[in-house]
């Protein structure tokens, strides 16, 4: 039975023509040309045209290098800008939220005086052993801080130098101009705006960039330099499925947060027992936790929230949502 | 007089043709093979269960590291799946981008597929490096307009990432010039040559009945005479507008597999210049602006789009209940489905025809496993 | 002579013995088979101190290159190799050293009679008609691959042919014993041929275990 | 040599033994830098086959690779498995490198040849046949199921190649009228060292099959049993690591580099040249040692080249090929060879032949007709003989290959 959907003139049979007579042709002509290639590699010049099939194509990788192009995407970096010193990151969470191997941890920074959150990051965490460099944090940053640096020269010998700090994410405009030109110029206004009205609400010496770096000096060496003397104080980094934690965070901060994943971690072990089928899913949504203390996201399909958000922006979306259902009349 | 027994061999999970960690437990009657049991699973990596915990968008990338060969196709896939599901339309030069892309994928597939075959037949990798040499041309491209060689996360939901400008153009209408002289050179290695014929032809026969009850698709489907292609059984983005022909097989051997990836590379060629010439210009758009990726929702529902991946139809089914992530995403793998007719194929032969019908299957152990 | 051919004389000759002897006291039958192509090794190093060239290589052809990869085949294939169980000394083993001891008696006085010198010794190795004085082999020249050659076509060629035609006898057998043993093993059908034959209505003859019991040509 | 060195005062056995020590360590040393040459070769010429670059870090053009390479296995772990045959397993390696070196003896390097045996060419065989005694233990003594099953094969390739390999020198010999390499060399140096055998069609067809046979003695592509998959893992040398797995590396290569060598000689006229005899003395030994290498290495070349395109024969196509194909036409080689001597040589055993045609061609006045009609008549023989087994053997490729006689009744297949 021929089950073809296609029109006859769409389709044709590969030729096998067995039965025809090759005394040792098919050989002597893949010989042949397996000799012009060689005669055409020895003396021909090493090449990488595109419309070319001969000649030697490989790069000798450490004295040559291919020139890579700017689209491309290895590790994130932060950048800071050269003049004013000022970072753009504002930490407002975004990437944190959107990266899928959920590998960044920011810290808000707090002004000093009057200890309300200030729009500028105390520490940026990012482990660079697991990020799978999908660029999607660099997509989704409204204020481009994060950027996708071109170094793939990472191979370190010591593991925890992988969670990379602020300092050592830190890297001025001007080298990523250098690397990426075009797509800086595409949002290099609107950055430097955003980066303006930033920098007026962030008062006084507030943050981590005023004063510990030299305006538009120095910048920060790009060698991945361990940090030196901040042994990781707090808890040993806890490995499994829950993100590691940022070694320079306070420590009462840290307890604070372990507290909250174990309460995670019983919650959620009662909570998944039987997965519950697409018709009554609904009723576990409604059951929303209302301590935010024990908020952890019900195992069902509800999106991860945040950590960090803060109390009222929790009940606000609460509230949506269970106008959302309603609406929808479950 | 001799009195030979079954004999149970292992050929490994690390050995050195079994194109990934696969492991197949052979019992051999003397030369003939008696019964192969194939044993899989050393490449699960529980991406279904992350595909319900992630949202929409972030599970994407993911979708690159299924058949590591072709992440183009796969995040096609799966972008229209989610699009079916959200009922999201694409532009129309951001379907032209996309179909651009599967067929460049399919082109470097069959070239490193043929290749690492040939190699298991033992011919040297001659045939695998100009394969890769050719790939390399193509991943480059890849990497120009998506960011990076392999794991290319380039489609979104209603378009794609970044918009091919004209460097992308003059290079790809560079690479089809190069392209025939790569085909020819590689029909007239090893298409003729007598130990090839000796060592591919009537080995591993799959007949037409049996493949169409294995659901076999792909290549292999095609091989054995069935006349089935997406492309143009089901047409989706734009395939209907270019004219290119299905190439079907006889008997269903690995000489007939071989010679329909040879020729599907062909039509593929055809295709891409018809791409390039009906390209619609940049205005048109490469993605849909109303579409709010990282919080796309969709409506409570289920849908499975499929797309002719190079190893077969691959389809990717998803069940939403109205929040931001899948509630059950299901991917149907070709190569899982094409290696459950592996050890039928093989009952009869010699361990040495073993690895090359494997090869002529060609799996990927990603999208086994998943 | 000179001393060196002496000593090293003296230096092939112990080993062959000594593989020899080794061959009928060590256990494991494989060394025993390996002990044995040492001293063929050994009696070509002989021919070649003798400069018999033809006859040391064709030594080496056909007993250390053939004879002994038969004997190999033949243990590795018909018993279980393991050394033990096999009895080293043989009860009567007095029996065969008065066999050994009465040949010796009659091999050392015959060539100590004839051929006391190393001269004499060569010209009983000699094959076919004297050679021709004042021909190239006049001297001292043990038969060369020529006289052997033209004695084969000339004097010998009625036991030459018998014995071709012996061996090509005992390689039909063989090729028959083979030929009978493949046909008698169970045939594993393909697929495609199980599929073919269902189609043709010839079902086949199956066995509990699903294999295909041997169709009635093979019934042995 | 021998009695340059009895001038000295040396006693004259002992100048003799000095003389043989120093020629046996330059005949191991020329042996071992032209196998370490031919991996650098092999690696270089199939990459540019390639489109890439072999090996060219280490050493001026990756030169000292192969160097490299013999430190880094020599540095590695030797392991023996427990349960193994220690003392076989630890032979078996020896016995391998030993059977190659031995054919080195007799190999001439150009013009010269150091030891002129009047039966070489046997000798050559001979010791090519001791190789399998090698394989055979190294399956035995490995202790290990795969180990002793592609011991087996390897022997059976060898065995069932080594038939056809011994009668395709046969034409050369009878050509010749001796075994003795420098004969052959000899008889290959008329007009104007450019009479090699291979230019007759007698000679063209043995040298194709001689290659092809020993192709498969030297375990090179299509005939590479250890490295085939159906042997799933190495065959013999599956048990062996470090020094001793590099030991069967140098043996293979330097049979692979005896080969080359023997075919140079038995066909190519090994060291004869344009100019070898013009030249005389030193300078012309030292030419015809250029053009032997030359020779040797453009053979090597084109087993590189095979190796690069074709792949692997399965193991019992690979008996077929050489009892079904091999055989038949070597013995067709041989008859045809017997018509090449008795036309261009004999005078008195058939006079008629000499009024034809006059007196064979002697030194100075070679006689072109006996040439033309033998060169006629063999080119008639050996082409009719290869088209026809050619036709024969592709009939029966096509027909399935596990198929018996019932099945094709059936129309299976």
């Amino acid at each position: 039975m021929t089950l073809s959907h296609l029109a006859t003139e769409d389709v044709f049979v590969v030729e096998r023509n067995d039965a025809d007579f090759r005394a040792g042709q098919g050989m002597t002509k893949g010989l042949g040309i397996v000799f012009r290639k060689f005669r055409k590699a020895l003396f021909g010049k090493p090449n990488s045209d595109r419309a070319d099939t001969e000649g030697q194509f490989n790069v000798q990788y450490p004295e040559e290098r291919l020139v890579l192009p700017e689209a491309y995407r290895n590790m994130p970096i932060l950048l800071y800008d050269d003049a004013t010193g000022h970072e753009l990151c504002t930490s407002c969470f975004q990437c944190e939220r959107i990266c899928p191997p959920q590998v960044i941890h920011i810290t808000q920074a707090k002004d000093p005086a009057t200890g309300k959150p200030v729009p500028a990051a105390a520490n940026f965490v990012l482990e660079y052993d697991t990020c799978m460099s999908c660029g999607y944090c660099a997509e989704v940053c409204p204020f481009d801080a994060i950027k996708m640096d071109h170094d793939f020269e990472l191979s370190t010998g010591n593991h925890p130098e992988l969670d990379v700090n602020y300092d050592r994410l830190l890297r001025p405009i001007s080298y990523y101009e250098a690397i990426a030109p075009t797509m800086w110029s595409d949002v290099k206004e609107q950055a430097m705006k955003k980066l303006q009205n930033n920098i007026k609400r962030r008062p006084g010496a507030i943050g981590r960039d005023h004063g510990q770096k030299v305006k538009g000096g120095a910048a920060v060496a790009v060698a991945a330099t361990p940090v030196a003397g901040a042994a990781p104080a707090a808890a040993a980094k806890p490995r499994g499925p829950v993100a590691a934690i940022g070694k320079n965070m306070p420590e009462e901060k840290v307890a604070k947060l372990i507290s909250i994943r174990a309460a995670n971690a019983a919650k959620r072990g009662g909570g998944d027992a039987g997965a519950a089928p697409v018709a009554e899913a609904a009723p576990i949504v409604e059951t929303v936790v209302d301590t935010p203390a024990a908020s952890a996201a019900p195992s069902g399909p509800v999106a991860a929230i945040g950590q960090n958000m803060s109390e009222d922006k929790r009940a606000k979306l609460e509230a949506i949502r269970a106008a959302k259902r309603a609406q929808r009349g479950e | 007089m001799l009195k030979t027994e079954e004999l149970q061999i292992n050929i490994g999970p690390q050995h050195p043709s079994t194109h990934g960690v696969f492991r197949m437990l052979v019992t051999v009657d003397g030369e003939t093979l008696v019964d192969l049991k194939p044993v899989f699973g050393y490449l699960h990596r529980n991406h279904e269960q992350l595909g319900e915990v992630n949202t929409y968008l972030q599970n994407m990338p993911f979708t690159d590291r299924l058949d590591y060969f072709n992440s183009m196709v796969n995040n096609h896939a799966y972008a229209r799946a989610v699009e079916t599901l959200a009922g999201v339309e694409v532009p129309e030069r951001a379907q032209y981008i996309r179909v651009i892309m599967d067929e460049l994928s399919r082109i470097l597939n069959h070239a490193t597929a043929m290749g690492f075959m040939l190699g298991d037949m033992g011919a040297w990798q001659t045939a695998l490096l100009w394969g890769m040499r050719e790939r390399e041309k193509i991943l480059d491209m890849f990497e120009y307009v998506s960011g990076a060689r392999m794991m290319c996360n380039y489609c979104r939901f209603g378009g794609v990432v970044r918009d091919i400008d004209d460097w992308f153009i003059t290079e790809l209408k560079k690479l089809m010039q190069g392209l025939p002289h790569y085909f020819d050179d590689f029909e007239g290695l090893l298409l003729n040559s007598e130990i090839l014929l000796a060592r591919a032809r009537n080995i591993g026969v799959l007949p037409k009945e049996l493949a169409l009850a294995y659901s076999v698709t792909g290549p292999v489907l095609r091989g054995s005479g069935v006349a089935y292609d997406i492309r143009k059984a089901e047409p989706y983005a734009v395939y209907d507008r270019f004219k290119f022909k299905v190439p079907v097989g006889t008997v269903g051997d690995v000489y007939d597999r071989f010679l329909v990836r040879i020729a599907e590379m062909r039509e593929s060629y055809k295709i891409l210049e018809q791409a390039i010439e009906q390209l619609p210009d940049a205005t048109g758009g490469f993605i849909n602006p109303k579409v709010k990726q990282q919080s796309l929702k969709a409506p409570a529902g289920e849908a499975y789009a499929r797309v002719e991946s190079p190893k077969g139809e691959l389809g990717f089914y998803l069940v939403s209940d109205g929040s931001g992530s899948a509630y059950r995403y299901k991917v149907r793998a070709p190569s899982f489905i094409n290696l459950s007719s592996l050890a039928d194929m093989c009952k009869g032969y010699s361990i040495a025809d073993v690895v090359v019908i494997l090869g002529s299957i060609d799996i990927v152990m990603g999208e086994v496993d998943r | 002579m000179n001393p060196i051919a002496i000593g090293v004389f003296i230096v092939i000759a112990l080993l062959t013995l000594g593989s020899g002897i080794m061959v009928v006291t060590v256990r494991n039958i494989i060394h025993s088979a390996l002990w044995l192509i040492a001293s063929f090794i050994g009696v070509a190093a002989l021919y070649l101190l003798m400069e018999a060239e033809f006859l040391a290589v064709v030594q080496i052809l056909v007993y250390a290159g053939a004879v002994s990869i038969l004997v190999l085949f033949a243990i590795m294939l018909t018993r279980q190799v393991t050394g033990e169980g096999v009895r080293v000394v043989f009860e009567r083993w007095w029996v065969a050293l008065l066999i050994a001891l009465g040949l010796f008696g009659v091999i050392v006085p015959t060539l100590w009679q004839h051929g006391s010198t190393w001269e004499e010794a060569s010209k009983l190795a000699q094959v076919g008609p004297a050679p021709v004085e004042g021909t190239a082999a006049a001297g001292l020249q043990v038969a060369t691959a020529t006289e052997i050659g033209r004695s084969f076509m000339g004097e010998y060629l009625l036991p030459f042919e018998v014995i071709s035609i012996l061996l090509l006898m005992a390689l039909i057998g063989a090729i028959v014993i083979a030929y009978e043993e493949r046909t008698r093993r169970r045939r594993v059908l393909t697929l495609a041929e199980e599929l073919a034959l269902k189609k043709r209505g010839i079902v086949e003859p199956r066995d509990a275990e699903g294999a295909v019991v041997a169709l009635d040509s093979e019934q042995a | 040599m021998a009695d340059a060195l009895t001038q000295l005062g040396f006693a004259s056995w002992l100048s003799v033994l000095i003389a043989s020590i120093i020629k046996v360590t330059l005949i191991l040393v020329g042996g071992s830098v032209g196998m370490m040459f031919l991996t650098w070769y092999e690696r270089r010429a199939i990459s540019y086959m390639q489109d890439r670059r072999g090996p060219n870090r280490v050493g001026p053009q990756g030169l000292l690779q192969p160097i490299s390479e013999a430190i880094k296995t020599m540095t590695k772990e030797d392991a023996t498995p427990r349960e193994a045959d220690r003392i076989v397993h630890f032979l078996a390696p020896v016995v391998m490198l030993g059977a190659t070196v031995l054919s080195f003896a007799v190999i001439p390097w150009g013009r010269m040849f150091p030891v002129d045996l009047n039966a070489a060419v046997l000798f050559v065989i001979a010791t090519g046949g001791l190789h399998s005694i090698g394989m055979m233990m190294a399956g035995w003594g490995s202790n290990n199921k795969f180990a002793l099953l592609g011991g087996m094969r390897g022997v059976a390739q060898l065995i069932s190649y080594e038939i056809p390999q011994v009668m395709a020198i046969i034409p050369v010999v009878l050509m010749t009228g001796s075994m003795s390499l420098q004969k052959i060399v000899e008889a290959q140096n008329d007009f104007g060292g450019l009479g090699w055998f291979v230019f007759s069609p007698v000679g063209l067809l043995g040298f194709a099959l001689f290659f092809t046979a020993s192709l498969a003695e030297g375990e090179r592509t299509p005939f590479d049993i250890p490295e085939a998959d159906s042997e799933i893992i190495a065959g013999y040398m599956t048990e062996y690591s470090g020094m001793k797995f590099a030991v069967f590396y140098l043996s293979n290569y330097m049979s692979n580099l005896a080969v080359c060598f023997i075919t140079a000689t038995l066909y190519l006229g090994g060291g004869n040249g344009p100019g070898v005899d013009a030249l005389g003395g030193f300078a012309g030994g030292l030419l015809s040692l250029i053009y032997f290498l030359l020779k040797s290495f453009a053979l090597f070349f084109i087993m590189v080249l095979i190796r690069a395109t074709v792949p692997r024969l399965r193991v019992d196509q690979l008996m077929g090929f050489a009892w079904k194909f091999l055989l038949p036409l070597v013995l067709v080689n041989i008859l045809s060879a017997s018509f090449w001597v008795a036309l261009l040589r004999w005078d008195q055993q058939w006079p008629q032949l000499t009024e034809w045609f006059g007196a064979p061609s002697t030194a100075d006045a070679t006689n072109w007709g006996r040439l033309a009609i033998a060169v006629v008549l063999t080119l008639l023989i050996n082409a009719g003989a290869v088209a026809l087994i050619m036709r024969l053997t592709n009939r029966n490729v096509q027909k399935h290959l596990y198929t018996t006689d019932e099945e094709l009744a059936l129309g299976l297949s």
